[in-house]
């Protein structure tokens, strides 16, 4: 095998290897677990940048060894496994820097950090599974590895909420094997190719269906589709770097990422439209989108809030697959970046809320712009992203979103776009308003002194930094090189020419 | 002198040198652990060797006392024995490392356990490479006798009344089997199993040797609902000796039972299903109970029922595609005694350290014991068939095998037995992550004790990836 | 009886008594079946026969005891030995009663006792042509001994540095030192030169009889003795 | 009709009995002497049917009866040292799910 082959195997190794030493590692050993982390992280995203170039170029990288009788392991770096696995690094860097400065002094750190690389390592996997049964291999994997993340603080509460959270994920991952062996009784081939490898094939299209409906609703488990989502407001109870992975990099994208590939590599866009499944689809996906909001509404917790609101988000990247058009298509798989890094965003600022003064509540963050100008001014903008107010990046999604919803005929997704995003001003404007002009109160429930500073600095500028990102893609969105540059360029190999 | 250990009789050496060190244990009790260990690595090494030689030069045939068959005793080996020698070689040699450890304190159990364990060993090799029913008849008994002892050596009334019913059961399953081969050689005149094979020619006359023989078969690997006496027994022994009577003794009763399959091809769908059947239910009523468990032993000893239960699916899978479900069904065997074993010694490392296995009470055993943790939940991920592990390639394999008949319900079994096996592993594992309220004891636990579980429950997990390579050694072997 | 499978002390109810009987009696009607078949293949009388003179020993039994199927007495004699080991394995031997024998006991053992050995002997070297051989002549041996033992004395096992576990293990260590002694020359494991065959096997019959006898009378006193550690 | 005829079918009953005994008796010793009867039955059978033919008796199936004897001396040896030491752990030599039983008289008459 040729070093492009083992390219695959690299960025797997650049998180195994260093998780794998990390659990070794004594709990003071704090510098040698922060280079080895950091080292990863950057060591995997100069990879990454390389396999960018070399798919840019038409060079293919894949890694293949047998696995099962008639099957092999799969590591294939395409265009759109690129886009996943360029999100999780960066962000995985950005959440470990984060992580270093919340878990200061806290217990278990070498667990933590072990299992943060092991998960990163089957988020990547995942992305780059080459076939239906690597994806398989690796979603079980990223269930396994999340797990003691969620259950990390040892509470009666943290255990029944991953109890919860495997009960659901198991059960995802149940379907998918169905789905998984059916299909590949029927086909004899697992391989991803663009355009689907079922669409030639004679085979009943009752059955395909019902194939389509197990994939997918396995998958759906992660990506909380309405009504398997019970298990994400639930493991809240995880620290928030967790909850931060969670939402935006790792589990939840990871089932997001999973309906594009069964749909596109798996069904291909056109055949799927063709059976008839991806209108079902795309109402779940609206209601699941409308359901999150309004439940979002009536949380108080901050943390469940934003829960629930990326209970609605992630469905947009489901909404814009199951339109089934290249525009939408472009408008799904942006928000897939464009959410983890708006996303992400909030729930740092939020970690940073309740790490620095010890405020969980929506209702106890009055006045809190004036204690904490620049997490609360990350918040702000992430929460306008997420309403899709110009020019941040959520704009861009939803604009993508309704004009392919209105080039195949779709018009009634413009009626969800537009009440979703009422929704989505109506559970972040309060928290604005209130964060910025209440007076703060005489004394925060438990605040922590950082000097002149307002928390510390790994806790602070992780936001910065994704907020920017996220603000820069939306202002120069038609340059090269940003997520939506790197979308349309999949976006043509998914639909025939 | 390449040529010559390529060609030494590894296969004899393999079942004498255990004796050998049995005998030297015996006589020197003193010594019984550096000799025993020694002794272990020494037959691992003629097993792996065995391995090899099928593995370059296919199967062997050992003609002991230069007689042949059918006046002489024949040993042989081919891809499906040296598959369970060296299954037994890598499990028992991390049980041997762990034991010698965990028993360091008592030196008169030491003493005792040693021997015992490599007549065991000894009987195990000479029972994967018997080609004769009567001295198949007695490695079976060399095997029950030696592990019935072992379980006594707890010395406690449960264990006793453990190894008392394990000892009937084991003596009944043995005499009907006996029973067998006394049929079998009035009708065919002959005992050697590659014989028999050639001259058996169907009907009840083959029927019904057969018959009592899979009867005494299925009693002593414990399929369901002859598990009774399993449980009790393997909940109750010492650490190692329950990964050894799990991991590699019930085994080797499904391993002779698959010989005799192989051998003489059963006609007819009744039988298939019938122990397809038992299997599912044992699958669910295992798991159930070990749901229901309050102590780590027992779940796990009734994650044994359960799992013994996958193994028998491939019967009824059988029919199109015989390798797939066949390759399976062993492939499952092969991962069930690395994590079967690997939990066990898990189980005794947390028992060692606590000195107590309330599972509610397991109190951050994360914290305490991060390796032997690891160890429990990589030997549960193989059970329970999640990848990348053994225990997925194998069930992977069988349901590919239901699938491509659309036999739903075995494929639904397969599955459904997963989830449960999921449930009660992770209910443990939960517990082990969460804090109780009560206050325990707390032992320093020998690091290699932590690590050999680990290890052997890295091994279930590599498993998953060697089945390319693995599975060739079974060509020819299956019908 | 009520129609249940166990009683309420869990005695056996008729259920499973009806259960059992039915299961028995299709096993005895099927082995009845068998057993009373025709079969074509004759069992293995002639090839012994034919091979008699190569096996060192007259009599048939002998000659499939101990060099046809010389393998399974091994793995006998090391299923015998494990018992022996098993039991030790339990704890201590329970105490023989100490009270004082009868005269009657005594009186028989003053006679029986000697003559074991004499009758030993002669089972053991008549097994070569006539029934009879090592596990006859052990057991007789092994009856004295429990004869001894029940007499009250204090069994004596311990000869100057030869502890009872070492006659317990004689007789498998001289089998397996036989059987790989034979592999020196070339042969195979158990291939003894026909010209020392008769020899080799009394050899190996002599040890054997030693162990069996000192494992059965281990076996009877249900333990470990004191001197063993 | 041969010896080996008699000695088959005495095998079989013998064989019959034995099981009947090891499920429904109670006591440790009915049950240990219930598998020696069993096993009597089985060589029997072993021996009977390798001398039905009424020709020159088969050597092979006498010595295979010989291992199985001390095969199951063993076996005894080492159950009933096992009911030993359960009667005297427990003071009842029978195993749990027999507690209750009254081992003078099985039958609960």
């Amino acid at each position: 095998m040729t070093v492009n082959a083992w390219l695959p195997m690299m960025v797997i190794g650049s998180s195994l290897i260093p998780g794998l030493i990390i659990f070794m590692l004594p709990e003071n050993a704090v510098t040698l677990r922060t280079v080895l982390n950091l080292g990863g992280a950057v060591l995997k995203i100069f990879l990454l940048v390389l396999m960018m170039v070399g798919v840019f170029h038409g060079v293919e990288y894949e890694f293949r060894v047998p696995l099962v009788p008639g099957l092999d392991f799969v590591l294939h770096a395409d265009a759109l496994s690129l886009l996943f696995v360029n999100l999780s690094a960066v962000l995985w860097l950005a959440t470990t820097v984060y992580a270093i400065g919340y878990l200061e002094d806290s217990p278990n750190r070498s667990r933590f950090f072990g299992y943060f690389s092991l998960c990163v390592t089957a988020t990547v996997g995942l992305a780059m599974a080459g076939n239906l049964l690597t994806f398989l291999v690796f979603y079980e994997a990223l269930t396994l590895t999340t797990y003691p993340l969620v259950v990390h603080r040892g509470t009666e509460i943290a255990r029944k909420a991953g109890r919860g959270y495997l009960a659901y994920t198991l059960f995802g991952g149940v379907l998918v094997l169905a789905g998984t062996i059916w299909l590949y009784a029927l086909t004899g081939t697992l391989e991803f190719v663009d355009r689907g490898f079922v669409s030639g094939l004679d085979i009943d299209p009752a059955v395909l269906r019902m194939i389509f409906a197990l994939l997918i609703l396995g998958v759906g488990v992660k990506a909380a589709l309405v009504p398997l989502h019970a298990w994400l407001p639930q493991a809240m109870v995880a620290p928030a770097p967790v909850s931060a992975l969670l939402h935006a990099v790792a589990v939840v994208k990871a089932g997001a990422f999973g309906i594009v590939r069964i749909t596109y590599d798996v069904f291909g866009i056109e055949f799927a439209a063709s059976l008839g499944v991806t209108l079902p689809l795309a109402v779940l996906a609206s209601i699941t989108i409308i359901y999150g909001s309004v439940r979002a509404l009536f949380q108080d917790d901050l943390k469940r809030r934003l829960a629930f609101s990326t209970v609605s988000q992630v469905s947009y990247i489901t909404l814009g697959v199951a339109i089934a058009g290249p525009i939408a298509t472009i408008g799904g798989l942006a928000h897939l970046v464009h959410q983890g890094f708006m996303k992400i965003t909030l729930f740092f600022c939020a970690g940073n809320f309740a790490e620095t003064l010890g405020v969980h509540k929506v209702s106890e963050m009055r006045g809190i712009g004036r204690r904490m100008p620049w997490t609360t001014a990350a918040f702000t903008l992430a929460a306008f992203g997420m309403i899709g107010v110009p020019p941040m990046v959520g704009f861009i999604s939803k604009w993508y979103l309704g004009l392919g919803a209105l080039e195949v005929g779709q018009d009634w997704v413009v009626l969800v776009l537009a009440g979703s995003s009422l929704l989505n001003a109506a559970y972040f404007l309060p928290i604005l308003r209130t964060a910025w002009f209440d007076p703060p109160p005489e004394e925060w429930p438990h605040e922590r002194d950082f000097g002149r500073k307002e928390t510390a600095w790994a806790l602070l500028l992780p936001p910065l930094f994704t907020v920017g990102a996220a603000l820069s893609w939306g202002l120069f969105a038609s340059m090269p090189g940003t997520p939506l540059d790197w979308v349309q360029f999949i976006a043509a190999r998914k639909y025939a020419p | 002198m390449p040529e010559l250990l390529a060609d030494a009789p590894w296969m004899l050496w393999s079942i004498a040198l255990p004796l050998i060190g049995a005998l030297l244990v015996f006589l020197l009790p003193r010594r019984a652990a550096p000799i025993g260990l020694s002794t272990a690595c020494l037959t691992a090494a003629t097993a792996l060797a065995v391995l090899f030689q099928v593995a370059f030069d296919g199967p062997r045939i050992y003609r002991v006392g230069g007689w042949g068959a059918p006046l002489g005793i024949d040993l042989m080996a081919d891809g499906l024995s040296v598959i369970m020698l060296a299954m037994t070689a890598v499990v028992g040699t991390a049980i041997s490392v762990y034991a010698r450890v965990y028993l360091a304190g008592t030196p008169e159990k030491v003493r005792r356990f040693w021997p015992l364990w490599l007549f065991l060993w000894a009987a195990l090799n000479a029972l994967y490479q018997a080609g004769d029913v009567f001295n198949l008849y007695v490695t079976l008994e060399l095997l029950g006798l030696s592990a019935v002892a072992l379980v006594a050596l707890t010395g406690s009334a449960p264990a006793l009344w453990g190894a008392m019913r394990y000892l009937l059961v084991s003596l009944l399953g043995s005499l009907s089997y006996l029973l067998g081969v006394a049929l079998l050689y009035h009708a065919y005149g002959t005992v050697d199993l590659a014989l028999l094979g050639e001259r058996a020619d169907g009907g009840l006359i083959l029927a019904v040797p057969l018959g009592a023989m899979i009867a005494g078969l299925l009693l002593k690997t414990g399929l369901f609902p002859f598990h009774v006496w399993l449980p009790p027994a393997h909940g109750s022994a010492r650490a190692p000796v329950s990964a050894l009577l799990s991991g590699l003794v019930v085994k080797a009763s499904f391993y002779l039972l698959l010989r005799l399959w192989f051998t003489f091809v059963p006609e007819g769908q009744g039988l298939p299903i019938l122990l397809g059947s038992l299997g599912a239910a044992a699958i669910f009523w295992g798991s159930v109970q070990a749901l229901r468990q309050r102590r780590l032993k027992l779940l796990v000893a009734y994650s044994t029922v359960a799992q013994l239960g996958y193994l028998f699916i491939a019967f009824p899978l059988a029919g199109l595609d015989p390798a797939l479900a066949w390759g399976g069904s062993i492939y499952l065997a092969v991962s069930h005694a690395f994590a079967k074993g690997a939990m066990f010694l898990a189980a005794g490392s947390i028992m060692t350290q606590g000195g107590h296995d309330d599972i509610d009470e397991l109190d951050r055993v994360v914290d305490r014991m991060p390796l032997t943790l690891a160890a429990f939940a990589l030997a549960g991920i193989s059970l329970a068939g999640l990848p990348p592990s053994g225990g997925f390639v194998g069930k992977w394999m069988l349901l590919q095998a239901a699938m491509a008949q659309e036999l739903w319900f075995w494929a639904f079994v397969i599955i459904g037995g997963g989830v449960l096996t999921a449930a009660y592993v992770f209910r443990v594992l939960g517990f082990a992550f969460t804090e109780s309220p009560h206050e325990h004891e707390q032992h320093e636990v020998p690091l290699t004790m932590e690590w050999t579980a680990l290890l052997l429950a890295l091994g279930a997990v590599l498993l998953g990836f060697v089945a390319p390579w693995a599975l060739p050694l079974l060509d020819g072997v299956l019908p | 009886m009520k129609m249940e499978i166990k009683g309420p002390r869990g005695e056996p109810g008729l259920l499973l008594r009806a259960g059992l009987a039915l299961l028995l009696a299709a096993l005895a009607a099927g082995v009845a079946l068998v057993l009373v078949a025709e079969h074509e293949h004759p069992g293995l009388g002639a090839i012994v026969d034919a091979e008699l003179a190569r096996s060192g020993a007259d009599n048939p039994v002998t000659a499939v005891l101990l060099n046809f199927r010389a393998y399974d007495t091994l793995l006998e004699i090391a299923v015998l030995t494990v018992a022996l080991v098993g039991v030790w394995a339990l704890g201590p031997a329970p105490r023989i009663r100490e009270s004082t024998p009868s005269p009657v006991l005594l009186g028989m053992n003053s006679i029986l006792i000697p003559l074991a050995p004499l009758i030993c002997a002669y089972l053991l070297w008549a097994g070569a042509s006539r029934p009879g051989g090592a596990f006859q002549a052990g057991a007789v041996l092994a009856a004295a001994g429990v004869l001894f033992i029940l007499s009250g004395r204090r069994p004596r096992t311990r000869l100057p540095d030869a502890p009872p576990r070492l006659g317990a293990v004689i007789g498998l260590a001289a089998f397996l030192a036989v059987a790989l002694g034979v592999m020196s020359s070339g042969r195979r494991f158990l291939e003894y030169p026909v010209e020392l065959a008769g020899a080799l096997i009394l050899f190996v019959e002599t040890a054997a009889t030693l162990s069996i006898a000192v494992i059965l009378a281990g076996l009877f006193i249900g333990g470990r003795p004191e001197d063993e550690p | 009709m041969s010896g080996g005829f008699l000695f088959a079918f005495a095998g079989l009953g013998l064989l019959v009995i034995g099981a009947w005994a090891l499920v429904l008796r109670a006591h440790l010793i009915r049950k240990v002497l219930a598998i020696n009867v069993m096993g009597s039955g089985v060589f029997l059978i072993l021996v009977g049917s390798g001398s039905m033919d009424g020709g020159a008796v088969d050597p092979v199936p006498q010595a295979m009866v010989i291992t199985g004897i001390v095969v199951a001396i063993s076996a005894t040896a080492l159950a009933l040292a096992l009911v030993l030491r359960i009667a005297n752990a427990t003071g009842k030599p029978a195993l749990p799910e027999d507690q209750d039983r009254d081992l003078m008289d099985e039958e609960g008459r």
